[in-house]
């Protein structure tokens, strides 16, 4: 089961991106993936790593940041899709939950949940029917769902951001950072959603987080990125038995979980170069 | 004493003896007031869908204006000349995506906000080039707006109303509902305003900035040939014209930035009462032209108490 | 284990002191929204106090109350025995209040170190002709402050950016540079709110790192949110735990852990 | 060698329409001159056109720029007339402000460089409260007269000597000012004018104002024949847009157009048919594009007649400056140049750089102006009395101001 | 290569405080300053002292002014214009009732009542905030042009409504009014900005500096983090308003010699925020770069036709230039929508690297 998505076709390919920032900032430096279609792949790092701007590199938000693909190319279901804007890459079915929520402040939630469908075209009624299903999974936001968005509080700003993207009935997710700030329980709540999702509606995710342990209990398969590059990948049970992995993204040493309050050294070296 | 009374006794008094008078003051304030609007509505429009403080508004209205006398000028029939002014307004909202709003997403508000000033001085000198400095006559009977004058003689007085005024509220009045109602009920007005939150989410959702903004460009151009043909009725038709623009600011200010209803009753409020406070207070004691400021004051005082003005959204202040 | 007005003493060792503040019957409520309701707890000197809760629960409204910038609608903040009065944010910072922010609030336009400088604001007060003239009081005191700026950049090794703007910062370092701001402001009581939120596991023990050294060496009390047990659990000294308006828990991180209420409102599981 | 005298023009903005025919009429004499003449004494003349939109600001600039070869100013704004003033004392360069400027530059004494021919406005508010009393001013007593301007140096000017009149003859002055943002919307001005109803309206407009008063005149119902208009708010267009109801409204004026005059004839075969010109055909017959011809007129006879003094071809400002103190265009030296009862006669002197020409009412019959009036004069004594005193204030508020004592007076 | 730093190390935070830690840039400094003091005056004629050394450096002050509110402390400002007029129409009423008195001293202490104006209509900044704001900075555009206008004392009752700047000597040299020399002119106008800017430096980058830029960053964090946001806003407006009030004086007194009211209306408030913005929010630099594009691109429009022999006409010429000024602007805040200083700053740090592109 674990495996389930490492055996499909490849959705999305990454070849090798480099990408800067305001003309001198270069910050990804030959950055390749692969997401195998169907599954779940987790997008690991450090901050500043790389995670989000390889995401909008995908999803070509990085224009309006004034960054900008240099080298390499992203295939969608073996097409080039660099040079689309980012309204056609959501209508072929790659949508971009972005981090930190960005919802529509003065939006009731309801209707920021209908932004969401505003690039289909398949009526009132199928799109009636998927905000049912997505007050299903998120039930706090059918309570909420006529309170202004920039008044929730940020779990429910949270799932207002993923049940916006399930309204555009997508193919492919790029999910950035779901569980940045949430409580333990909403967390765990957020990723079974987006299991079920993923097992109910076929949906492919790929998600940059930074809580590697959950990340990897849910993933098919993983990536670490760090300073730009790929420095390890593996599917998600590989990874979390790797050494490294584990003391430096898992908090775990030989003899299990340590204390925060038992660290003493700032600086540990990674047994990987970077 | 004498200078109290002359402020707080006098000009009522006036009002009470002359109330045809009046009615004609409260009449001509609400027909500038409409002006004052619809040019407010236009900058409502796209301030909504893109925090774009757009300057170039009221340059718009002259322009369209121009064009639109320009065609008959050159023997065009009125109401074509109606339909190609709107495709000079469509030409001119795609240009304005994009040679300016494209480049410029993302930017800070002031920064689009200077460059819509660019804007409007590149259409200051474009007009002028291609249609001369002059005045012009708006097309108003060509275009079948009645040019006729209603009389009333209440109070033993007389209450003149144009015709055309009175088109133009009944229009502006059509135009608002209509523009209310597609903010709030079509999916293309609720990604105008999605767009107007957050220009990264909305792109992400795959809303086109390009598509919305066209489309909103060209629907304030369209305001504006209303506008123009509205104003250009009553005081022709000239880059003089541009500066009531200025005008516009404080309506929208006073209403808030991003309501439609604002606009429309911030307009009102100014045209009636920057009216009354010139004819019984600014001219009798002030030497006059207080209109000039009068509107700025106005809405400045209303700010301080409620910041966002009468109808903007709340401001959202959270750490 | 707990005197009320002598403090106590850690398993750790650490001397805690007397009742540094505290919230009596705190009620917040925005329009019709109740935010808080009637919650009463303590921070007590060279504490580290964790509140926790779900996600809108109040804590941060509960740190915004302590920190000036919301009025509670009734109840007070005590602070050394008196009641609070009313007064501006910048006041209360000036009383020894620092504190980050949930979404971090630096300022985007200025270097890293300027915005650490900025934390030192309270503690700058050289007339304008002074720093106009780059003469006597004002030169005299930006050197000074420089320095005391540079052992805080120092401490929480941010040297390599010191004169980056921090708009182009990644998160976690943004994070840092908001922490360095706030004890730049040598404060007596520091507020964290999700000073972890969005690191890795590596990142958040050089910040639990961090947090321990300041609560050590300067003796700063700290009060912080934050939703990973862990980190709570290990470093704080008592935990509040708030539950949409109402306080559920407080008392150890291990009364709390095995409090049935608290396991049912947020932690799902034991941790 | 050439006779450089730039002129300070506006083909933009909200003047841009009156600027336009009165401008084209100068430019077509000189152009004239150069086509029949070679120029005036063999010298080509070089009109070229610095433009200002009217803006006092822009005409500084313009004089600045141009001053360094330039015979003369002509600033076309009473504003900018004002502001170069001082200046033009110490770069030596007469202004010549035709029908313009400030009134008391007829004191030749005080002012060395600057000149106003053929009228000035205190002599054109004179003449328009004459024809309103019908000759005996007497009869303006209990009036109420509204005094609707641009609130502009130049809307301003005439001020001083309406209110002297109005206290001497019993009249109220009711100013009323328009802003130059408010022009194209005067609704406020003629409620007011609707609540004070005045006997007379008298207008001291120009560029858009005054198209959009004669509209709300028309609008307001205000009797068109008590409507009174300075020579700037005499123009066709304007009144033509409201035609038949603008009847009887009335300009006062120190030109007239002859159509049929031999100079009009020159220029459609020299300049118009040639198409070394910007001007329309329906402007010609214009009072605006004839005056600009009257007003090219007088910079010619002054070179000329300093051409003559120094006998040279080529002349310095200071020459300049000679030949427009000894103007003088009587009705021989008009018929000689084909301008017959296109202007009064009138002379200049070293102590009147006026030469008070006089004029005449012009009056709109619902499709032209017509002559409405025998020649007017005003009553130099109170006007001369008033610049005298005016002139003497400026020369004490600018001290020190070089005052020539020479001129008598 | 010309901007290669290694080799220059700081060993104390003074030195490494100090205004130029990279020697070339003061060493260009050096330059611009003998060009301006030495240079430019032996060599400029009298067109170039009046058309653009004067205006560039008046309106680059004004712009600082303005640099300091907007770009600093964050606050727009639409009414800078307003606020010349005032530090203006002080000056003349100052050397008016006092004749005696040294003109630069006068034209010092008038920005004083700029300043106090300028912190009144500041007041409403407590509330309001961003476009908003701009509102009650309009209110003192329109308010302050018409009272200009209809307050005749201000004018001293002058028939044109104008004020005229009379011939002001100091130690014996007209430095003011219609016989002043422009070099003169000039080296007064250069004194007095360049002190202007010294200061400006400091303030900019001292604590207030840092108040200011906080403010404008993020004023919640700022006022929790212990700053006073009225004390702020308030000196912002009045430092600002000081030094556009002086430079309204110096523009009336020491290059246009006369002013109506309506000169001080909003296409010159909209002139000095281009200055400052083209220029680039934030920056003192910018504003020089800023004035010495908008004042030298109209200068350079208005010869080309000449230079090429085009037959145009002056209001084309006119409507060319407006179209062009306008076009240039959409283009600059394209290219770098912080401003020249900006684009610079980015020139600076490639040449620091070259030749390596990253
Ligand atoms: N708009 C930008 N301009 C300049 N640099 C940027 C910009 N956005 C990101 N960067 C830089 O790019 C690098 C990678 O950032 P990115 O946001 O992709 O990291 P991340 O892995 O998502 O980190 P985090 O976990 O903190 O979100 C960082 O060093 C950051 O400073
Ligand atoms: N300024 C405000 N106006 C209106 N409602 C507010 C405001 N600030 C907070 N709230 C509401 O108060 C409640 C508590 O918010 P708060 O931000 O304190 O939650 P929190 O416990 O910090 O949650 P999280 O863990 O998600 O940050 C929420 O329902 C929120 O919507
Ligand atoms: C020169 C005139 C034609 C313009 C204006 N009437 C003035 O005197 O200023
Ligand atoms: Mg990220
Ligand atoms: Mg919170």
């Amino acid at each position: 089961m674990l495996d389930a998505g490492r055996t499909g076709e490849t959705l999305l390919e990454v070849n090798n991106i480099e990408v800067i920032y305001n003309h001198v900032i270069l910050v990804l430096k030959g950055v390749s993936l692969s997401v195998p279609k169907g599954g779940i792949t987790a997008l690991l790092g450090g901050n500043g790593a790389g995670k989000t701007t390889t995401l909008k590199a995908i999803s070509n938000l990085l224009h309006s940041e004034r960054g900008e693909v240099t080298k390499g190319s992203v295939m969608y279901k073996g097409e080039r899709v660099q040079d689309l804007d980012p309204a056609a890459l959501v209508k072929k079915g790659v949508i971009q939950v972005m981090e930190g929520r960005h919802c529509f402040e003065h939006l009731t939630v309801e209707e920021n949940l209908m932004t969401g469908a505003y690039t289909r075209h398949d009526g009132r009624g199928a799109i009636d029917a998927d905000l049912q299903m997505v007050y299903d999974y998120f039930p706090r936001l059918k309570e909420r769902r006529k309170s202004q968005a920039g008044y929730t509080s940020g779990g429910e700003q949270q799932m207002v951001a993923i049940g916006r993207a399930l309204m555009s009935r997508p193919e492919c997710v790029l999910l950035d950072e779901p569980s940045m700030g949430l409580a333990p329980q909403l967390v765990e709540q957020i990723f079974e959603i987006v299991k079920s999702v993923n097992e109910n509606e076929g949906v492919t995710f790929l998600l940059a987080e930074q809580n590697t342990n959950v990340a990897l209990r849910y993933a098919h398969h993983g990536y670490i990125l760090e300073s730009g590059r790929v420095v390890m990948d593996g599917s998600a049970a590989d990874l979390r038995e790797n050494p490294d992995v584990k003391e430096f993204y898992l908090g775990m040493s030989d003899e299990g979980r340590k204390s925060f309050r038992d660290v003493r050294s700032y600086r540990r070296r990674k047994r990987w170069l970077s | 004493m004498e200078l109290l009374n002359n402020i707080l006794v006098k000009p009522f008094v006036d009002m009470v003896e002359a109330p045809d008078f009046l009615m004609q003051v409260l009449w001509e304030g609400l027909v500038s007031g409409i002006l004052y609007a619809l040019i407010a509505l236009g900058f409502v429009l796209i301030f909504r869908s893109s925090r774009i403080f757009n300057f170039a508004q009221g340059i718009m209205v002259v322009f369209a204006a121009l064009a639109l006398v320009g065609f008959h000028q050159l023997g065009v029939p009125a109401w074509i000349s109606v339909i190609l002014s709107l495709g000079v307004m469509f030409v001119l909202a795609v240009s304005i995506e994009r040679v300016v709003l494209r480049p410029l997403v993302g930017q800070p508000d002031i920064i689009l906000f200077m460059a819509t000033i660019g804007i409007t001085l590149f259409l200051i000198g474009f007009g002028e080039l291609i249609f001369g400095g002059e005045n012009k006559v708006m097309i108003t009977e060509e275009l079948g707006i009645p040019t006729g004058e209603f009389i009333f003689e209440p109070f033993g007085g007389f209450l003149l109303l144009e015709q055309k005024d009175v088109t133009a509220v009944v229009v502006a009045a059509v135009l608002v509902v209509a523009l209310l109602l597609f903010l709030n009920k079509t999916r293309m007005g609720r990604a105008i305003r999605a767009l107007g939150d957050d220009h990264q989410a909305a792109l992400s959702v795959g809303i086109s900035l390009q598509t919305i903004w066209v489309l909103v460009w060209f629907i304030a151009g369209i305001i504006a040939l209303v506008t123009g043909i509205a104003w250009g009725a009553r005081a022709g038709v000239s880059f003089a014209l541009e500066v009531i623009a200025y005008k516009a600011l404080p309506v929208l200010m006073l209403g808030g930035l991003e309501s439609i209803t604002g606009a429309i009753i911030g307009g009102l409020m100014i045209g009636l009462l920057e009216k009354l406070f010139e004819i019984y207070w600014g001219q009798p004691l002030l030497g006059g032209n207080t209109e000039t400021w009068f509107a700025f004051v106005l809405a400045l005082f209303v700010l301080l108490f409620r910041p966002q003005g009468l109808f903007g959204e709340r401001i959202i202040e959270r750490v | 284990m707990m005197d009320a007005d002598a403090g106590y003493v850690t398993e750790d060792g650490r001397q805690i002191g007397g009742v540094l503040m505290e919230m009596k019957n705190i009620t917040l409520r925005f329009g019709g929204v109740v935010a808080i309701k009637d919650i009463s707890f303590d921070i007590r000197e060279g504490e580290i106090r964790a509140i926790i809760g779900p996600n809108g629960a109040g804590k941060s409204s509960m740190l915004n109350i302590i920190s000036g910038f919301y009025t509670p609608s009734e109840g007070a903040v005590w602070y050394k025995g008196a009641p609070r009065p009313a007064m501006r944010p910048y006041e209360v910072a000036r009383m020894g209040v620092a504190r980050t922010f949930q979404n971090i609030a630096l300022f985007e336009g200025m270097t890293v170190l300027d915005n650490v400088m900025t934390g030192r604001l309270t503690h700058m007060n050289a007339g304008i002709a002074s720093q106009a003239l780059w003469w006597g009081k004002a030169r005299d005191e930006e050197v000074a402050n420089r320095e005391k700026v540079e052992e805080i950049i120092d401490f929480l090794e941010i040297q390599a950016i010191r004169k980056t703007p921090v708009g182009r910062l990644p998160y976690g370092l943004k994070k840092r540079v908001e922490l360095a701001r706030a004890l730049a402001a040598e404060p007596s009581i520091l507020l964290l709110d999700e000073p972890m939120a969005g690191m890795n596991v590596e990142e958040k023990e050089d910040m639990s790192r961090f947090i321990l050294d300041v609560n050590d060496e300067f003796g700063t009390t700290i009060a912080l949110i934050e939703h990973d047990m862990g980190v709570v659990m290990d470093l704080s000294d008592r935990v509040v735990v708030m539950d949409y308006g109402k306080k559920i828990g407080d008392g150890t991180p291990d009364e709390v852990r095995n409090n049935q209420d608290v396991i049912d409102a947020y932690l799902g599981v034991q941790h | 060698a050439e006779l450089y005298t730039p002129n300070l023009a506006y083909r933009t903005g909200p003047f841009a329409a009156l600027g336009i025919p009165l401008m084209n009429g100068q430019a077509d004499y000189m152009t004239l001159l150069n086509e029949r003449d070679g120029g005036i004494g063999g010298l080509p003349v070089n009109f070229e056109e610095c433009e200002t939109g009217y803006s006092t600001e822009k005409g500084v600039e313009c004089y600045e720029k141009t001053k360094g070869g330039a015979l003369v100013t002509q600033p076309w704004s009473t504003g900018i007339t004002l502001q170069v003033l001082p200046k033009t004392n110490v770069d030596q360069i007469p202004i010549l402000a035709p029908g313009y400027g400030f009134s008391p530059m007829s004191e030749g004494g005080t002012f060395q460089w600057a000149y106003n021919p053929p009228a000035s406005y205190w002599d054109g508010a004179y003449m328009i409260l004459s024809d309103i009393a019908g000759g005996d001013m007497a009869n303006l007593k209990g009036k109420k007269i509204a005094f609707l301007h641009l609130d502009h140096p130049f809307g301003k000017e005439p001020l001083p000597l309406l209110e002297q009149m109005a206290a001497e003859h019993g009249f109220e002055l009711v100013p009323i000012p328009v802003g130059l943002k408010e022009m194209q919307n005067q609704s406020a001005q003629w409620l007011q004018v609707r609540r004070e109803r005045p006997d007379n309206v008298i207008m001291w407009g120009w560029g858009a104002m005054n198209s959009a008063a004669i509209a709300e005149a028309v609008k307001t119902k205000y009797p068109m024949d008590q409507f009174y208009g300075v020579w700037w708010a005499g123009h066709d267009p304007d009144l033509a847009a409201v035609g038949a109801e603008g009847k009887g409204y009335k300009s006062i004026s120190w030109s007239m157009p002859q159509p049929d005059s031999a100079l009009m004839a020159e220029i459609k075969e020299k300049v118009i048919a040639s198409g070394k010109t910007q001007t329309t055909e329906d402007q010609l017959n214009s009072v605006f594009y004839q005056r600009g011809l009257v007003m090219s007129m007088i910079l010619a006879e002054g070179i000329k007649a300093a051409q003559a003094h120094t006998g040279n071809a080529e002349i310095t400002p200071a020459d300049l400056r000679w030949g427009l103190e000894n103007l003088d265009i009587t009705e021989e030296k008009l018929a000689e140049l084909g301008m017959a009862g296109m202007v009064p006669p009138f002379a200049t002197s070293c102590d009147n750089h006026t030469g008070h020409s006089g004029g005449w009412i012009l009056e709109w019959d619902g499709e032209k102006f017509v002559q409405a009036s025998d020649l007017l004069q005003a009553d130099q004594s109170v006007i001369e009395a008033l610049a005298e005193a005016k002139a003497a204030e400026y020369a004490e508020a600018n001290a020190p101001w070089p005052v020539n004592d020479s001129c008598g007076g | 290569m010309l901007y290669r730093t290694s080799g220059q190390f700081k060993t104390s935070y003074t030195a490494d405080m100090a205004l130029f830690p990279v020697r070339q840039d003061a060493i260009l400094l050096a330059i611009i300053l003998a060009f301006a003091w030495v240079i430019l005056p032996l060599t400029a004629s009298e067109f170039a002292f009046q058309t653009l050394l004067i205006p560039i450096l008046i309106y680059s002050l004004t712009a600082m002014g303005l640099n300091i509110l907007t770009g600093y402390a964050g606050q727009l400002s639409l009414g800078t214009a307003a606020f010349m007029g005032v530090g203006a129409y002080a000056c003349y009423k100052l050397v008016t009732i006092m004749p005696w008195m040294n003109p630069v001293v006068a034209i010092l202490m008038s920005g004083f009542f700029s300043a106090g104006v300028g912190v009144m209509f500041g007041i409403p900044s407590l509330r309001i905030k961003g476009f908003y704001l701009a509102i009650a900075t309009l209110a003192a555009q329109f308010f302050l042009v018409w009272l200009f206008e209809k307050w005749a004392w201000l004018y001293n009752y002058n028939a044109s409504g104008a004020i005229q700047v009379p011939n002001l000597d100091m130690f014996g040299v007209t430095v003011a009014g219609p016989t002043a020399d422009s070099m003169t002119q000039y080296y007064v106008v250069l004194a007095i900005v360049s002190l202007m800017t010294m200061l400006c430096i400091n303030l900019t980058r001292g604590t207030l500096g840092r108040t200011w830029k906080a403010t404008r960053d993020m004023d919640i964090a700022a006022e929790l983090i212990g700053i006073n946001l009225m004390k702020s806003k308030l000196t912002a407006f009045a430092i600002s308003s000081y030094i556009i009030g002086v430079s309204g004086a110096l523009f009336v007194f020491m290059w246009r010699g006369a002013a109506e009211p309506n000169l001080f209306d909003i296409p010159l408030s909209f002139r000095i925020l281009f200055i400052a913005i083209i220029g680039g929010l934030g920056s003192i630099l910018g504003n020089y770069l800023g004035a010495i594009l908008i004042v030298g691109l109209p200068v350079i429009l208005n010869t080309l036709p000449q230079t090429f022999g085009l037959p145009i006409s002056s209001a084309t010429v006119e409507h060319l230039n407006i179209m062009i000024v306008g076009s240039l602007i959409i283009f600059f805040l394209i290219i770098e929508p912080h401003g020249l200083a900006r684009l610079w700053a980015l020139i600076r740090e490639k040449l620091m690297i070259w030749p390596f592109p990253h």
